[in-house]
C-alpha cells in the first residue's frame, strides 16, 4: 500500500505544473487548464488524507464533491469571460487584454 | 521413450495459459457477455433492423446472403474492411482514428456491469449504474472531436447536433433512473434486478420508464431523434468523412451502443434475468433485450423526424419536468410506506 | 487491493481495444490507397468546397451546454441523496428540497434566454 | 515498495498535464487535460473512492472538457487558424523556476515534517450509504449555498455571453 507521502509528492508536482502554466502561458484557455490542474492537486490531497486517517474520516470525500462542483462552475464563468474578451478584443492572448475599458 | 525435454519455462507458461483460457472470467470476457456476444448481437441487430424497416415499408429487405439475408451484415463487414480509407484534405486523420477507437471502447464498456444471470456478470461493481453514467457522458466530447477532425461542413454540423442532442437527453435519462435508486437504495445492477423479484420496475416507475426510453432513443440518435444522421439534410452526420474500416468501426460502435442501451433498459425496468425458470437466465436477458430492440426499430420505421430546436426544448423542458415528477411520485411512494416491496 | 472488478473492466477494454485496432489496421493495410485531390475533397454533395468547414455560428446552443454542466453537477448530489433517501428522517431532507428548488431558477432563466433567438 | 499501478497512474497524470500546457494545438491540449483528469479519477479509485472517481469523470471530462472544446471552436480568428502563441512567452523560464520552487517547498515540507507517514489501514471501501448520510447530515447547509453558487454561475455566464442588440460591442462581432 502506498505511504501517504507519495500522494503528496504527486499532488505537489501537479501544483508545480499548474503554477508553471499560470505564470508562463499566454493563452487564456491554457490558464484555465492550469487552474483545473491545481484544483485536482488539492482534490488528491483531500482524498489521500481522508483515506489514510485511522478510522478514515468521510468529510474528505464530501469536500471533494463540493470542490468538483465549484471548479466546474468556475470553469463555466471563466469560459464565458474568455468568450466576451474574444468578442471585444478579437484575441485571447492575455498580454493584449490589458485595456480596462469595457 | 523419454518424454521430450520441453524448455522448463515453456511448460509452466503453457499450463498457466491453458488455465487462464479456460477460467470463468476469461470465458465471460471473451465469449458470452463480452466480445463475441457484442459482435454477434451487433450483426444480428443490423440484420433485424433492415428486415423490420423493410417490412414496415412493405418491401423485403436483405434476402440473398444466407437464409433471409442473415449473412448480409457479415458481407457488409468484409466489404468495408477492404474499402479504401479516404482521408479528406486538411482532415486530422490521427484524431479521427483515435476517436473511432475511443467510440468503440466507450460503446462496449457498459456491457461489463450488466448482469446476465444470478452470478453471471463480468464485473459486479457496487457502483455499476454510475459507471454507465460516466461512460455515457464521455460520448459528446468524442463526437465533437470527430466532427471537428474531419474538417467538412456536414460532419461538423452532424457532430454538433449529436453533441447537443445527447447533452439535452442525458440529464433527464439519469434523473429518471434516480427513482429506482431511491427505491432500492443501491447502485449495483445485480441488486437492482434482485429487487424486482416481486414487481418489475416498469409498474411503479412507468413515468421513469417513459422518460428513460425516450432519452435512450435520443441518445442512440434514432428516429424520431436522428437529427445528426438525417439522410435528407446531413448525409451521414458525423460519419460522413469516415470511410472504409473507420466507417465500419463507427457503425459498429453505434450498434453496440444500441445493444447496450436495450440491455440496460431490460436490466433496470424489465427485471433482467427474472422470469419463469423454463428458460435459463441469460436467455431471458437476451430475449428481453431483442424485444426492446424490436420496439425501438419499429419506432424508427413509423415516426417522422423532429426539428432541432423542438428537440432541444423537449429534452430540457418536458422530459426534465417528467423526470422530476417521477422523483416526486417516488418520494410519495416511499412516504406512503410502499418502499419495502423493493427494499433490497 | 479490491481492484478486482476494475481489473476485469481493464481486461475487457483491452480486448475491445485489440480487436478495434486490428480492424482499423487491417482496413488501413488492405484498403486501396491513393491521393486524388478531387476525391479527397470533403463531401459537398457534388459542388466544390465553399468557405471554411468549421463554422462558428453555433452560439445559439451555448445556454444548453452551460445547463448541461450545471445539471451534471446537480445529478451528482441527487444520486448521493437518492441512495439514502428512504433512511433519512425528514429533518435532514428539507435542505435538499431547498437545494432543488433553488436550481429551478437558473434552469428557467437559461431556457427563457435560449428561446429568445435575437440575443445570440 | 510503491506499487506499479500508482506509479503508472501518476506518470500518466503528470505527463498529460505537461502535454496539455505544451501542446501546440489547443484541441490536443484539451485532450491532454481530459486524460490527466481521468488519471486523477484512477487515483481516486486506488484510494477507495470509486463513487467519487466516477463523478469526477462524468463532471470534469464529460461536461467541462466539452465546454472548453466548444469555447475553443468559437474562439478562432476568422482566418481559421487556431489561436495560439506566435512566439513562446519571454518569461517562460521564470515560470519553470517558480513552479519547481513551489513544488519542492510543498513536497519537502511534507517529507521533513512527517518523515514517518502513517501506513494505510487495510483496504477500506467507503459505504455509499454513510457517505450520503454524512452529506445530508453535516453538509446540508453547504448544499444550499452551493445551489446559490451554481445558480449565480449559470445566470452570470449567460448574461455575460449574450449579445444585446441595442448597444453594439465595439470589438469584432460574430
Amino acid at each position: 500500500m502506498e505511504p501517504l507521502s507519495s500522494y503528496i509528492i504527486l499532488s505537489s508536482a501537479m501544483l508545480g505544473i499548474g503554477i508553471y502554466g499560470l505564470v508562463s502561458k499566454r493563452n487564456a484557455i491554457r490558464l484555465l487548464f492550469s487552474i483545473e490542474l491545481i484544483v485536482n492537486a488539492a482534490n488528491i490531497n483531500f482524498v489521500a488524507f481522508a483515506r489514510y486517517s485511522n478510522p478514515p474520516i468521510l468529510s474528505g470525500w464530501n469536500i471533494v464533491f463540493y470542490s468538483i462542483a465549484a471548479a466546474a462552475m468556475e470553469a463555466t464563468v471563466g469560459l464565458a469571460l474568455i468568450l466576451v474578451a474574444f468578442r471585444l478584443n478579437g484575441t485571447i492572448d492575455i498580454r493584449k487584454l490589458n485595456r480596462l475599458r469595457g | 521413450m523419454t518424454q521430450l525435454q520441453v524448455l522448463p519455462g515453456l511448460q509452466e507458461m503453457v499450463d498457466s495459459l491453458v488455465k487462464i483460457v479456460t477460467s470463468r472470467t476469461f470465458l465471460e470476457i471473451v465469449i458470452f457477455p463480452g466480445l463475441l456476444n457484442v459482435l454477434l448481437s451487433v450483426a444480428f441487430l443490423t440484420w433485424l433492423e433492415r428486415k423490420i424497416i423493410a417490412r414496415v415499408q412493405l418491401r423485403i429487405g436483405p434476402l440473398y446472403a444466407g437464409i433471409w439475408g442473415v449473412l448480409q451484415p457479415i458481407a457488409d463487414f468484409v466489404k468495408l474492411l477492404f474499402k479504401e480509407m479516404i482521408s479528406p484534405e486538411l482532415a486530422d486523420v490521427k484524431l479521427l482514428m483515435l476517436c473511432a477507437l475511443g467510440l468503440m471502447m466507450l460503446a462496449a464498456a457498459p456491457i461489463v456491469t450488466i448482469p446476465f444471470g444470478e452470478a453471471f456478470v463480468i464485473a459486479n461493481m457496487d457502483i455499476g449504474l454510475i459507471f454507465v453514467f460516466a461512460v455515457m457522458s464521455l460520448f459528446p466530447s468524442v463526437l465533437l472531436l470527430i466532427g471537428w477532425g474531419s474538417n467538412s461542413k456536414y460532419s461538423f454540423l452532424g457532430g454538433l447536433r449529436s453533441l447537443f442532442q445527447q447533452v439535452a437527453y442525458e440529464i433527464p435519462m439519469w434523473l429518471s433512473v434516480l427513482g429506482i435508486v431511491m427505491l432500492t437504495g443501491t447502485l449495483n445492477l445485480a441488486e437492482i434486478v434482485r429487487a424486482q423479484q416481486k414487481v418489475w420496475f416498469v409498474i411503479p416507475q412507468v413515468l421513469g420508464f417513459a422518460v428513460f426510453f425516450t432519452a435512450a432513443l435520443a441518445e442512440l440518435e434514432r428516429t424520431p431523434f436522428d437529427l445528426p444522421e438525417a439522410e435528407t439534410e446531413l448525409v451521414m452526420g458525423w460519419m460522413t468523412e469516415l470511410s472504409g474500416a473507420a466507417f465500419m468501426v463507427g457503425f459498429m460502435a453505434m450498434y453496440t451502443k444500441f445493444y447496450v442501451m436495450s440491455a440496460l433498459i431490460t436490466t433496470l425496468f424489465l427485471g433482467g434475468w427474472l422470469g419463469p425458470a423454463i428458460i435459463p437466465e441469460p436467455i431471458w436477458v437476451v430475449l428481453k433485450t431483442f424485444l426492446v430492440a424490436v420496439v425501438i426499430v419499429t419506432i424508427r420505421g413509423t415516426f417522422p423526424r423532429v426539428r432541432v430546436d423542438i428537440l432541444l426544448r423537449t429534452g430540457w423542458m418536458r422530459l426534465l419536468l417528467l423526470a422530476l415528477v417521477n422523483i416526486v411520485v417516488t418520494v410519495i411512494l416511499i412516504w406512503l410506506g410502499l418502499g419495502w416491496v423493493w427494499r433490497v | 487491493m479490491a481492484l478486482g472488478s476494475w481489473s476485469l473492466v481493464a481486461i475487457f477494454e483491452l480486448v475491445i481495444l485489440v480487436t478495434t485496432v486490428s480492424l482499423l489496421a487491417f482496413g488501413w493495410l488492405m484498403g486501396a490507397k491513393g491521393k486524388n485531390p478531387i476525391r479527397d475533397a470533403p463531401f459537398e454533395s457534388g459542388q466544390t468546397r465553399l468557405g471554411e468547414a468549421r463554422l462558428r455560428y453555433m452560439m445559439q446552443y451555448y445556454p444548453y451546454l452551460i445547463m448541461y454542466v450545471a445539471f451534471d453537477v446537480i445529478a451528482m448530489f441527487l444520486f448521493t441523496w437518492g441512495l439514502v433517501f428512504a433512511t433519512l428522517p425528514f429533518a435532514q431532507e428539507y435542505l435538499f428540497l431547498i437545494f432543488v428548488a433553488i436550481l429551478v431558477v437558473p434552469l428557467w432563466y437559461a431556457l427563457h434566454i435560449s428561446g429568445r433567438r435575437d440575443l445570440w | 515498495m510503491p506499487d506499479m499501478i500508482f506509479l503508472a497512474l501518476s506518470a500518466v497524470v503528470v505527463a498529460s498535464a505537461v502535454f496539455a500546457l505544451e501542446a501546440k494545438e489547443l484541441i490536443y491540449g484539451t485532450i491532454g487535460l481530459g486524460v490527466s483528469l481521468v488519471g486523477v479519477a484512477g487515483l481516486f479509485m486506488l484510494l477507495g473512492a470509486e463513487y467519487l472517481a466516477m463523478f469526477q469523470v462524468a463532471v470534469y471530462v464529460g461536461a467541462v472538457v466539452v465546454l472548453i472544446l466548444f469555447t475553443i471552436m468559437l474562439v478562432r480568428r476568422e482566418s481559421g487558424r487556431i489561436v495560439d502563441e506566435e512566439e513562446p512567452a519571454s518569461f517562460g523560464s521564470v515560470g519553470i523556476y517558480v513552479a519547481a520552487l513551489v513544488a519542492l517547498a510543498v513536497a519537502g515540507a511534507v517529507i521533513l515534517l512527517a518523515p514517518v507517514s502513517p501506513v494505510a489501514p487495510e483496504f477500506y471501501q467507503v459505504q455509499l450509504q454513510d457517505l450520503g448520510r454524512s452529506l445530508a447530515a453535516s453538509y446540508g447547509v453547504a448544499l444550499v449555498i452551493l445551489g446559490l453558487v451554481i445558480g449565480a454561475a449559470v445566470v452570470g455566464g449567460l448574461t455575460l455571453v449574450k449579445i444585446d442588440r441595442e448597444e453594439k460591442p465595439s470589438g469584432t462581432t460574430e
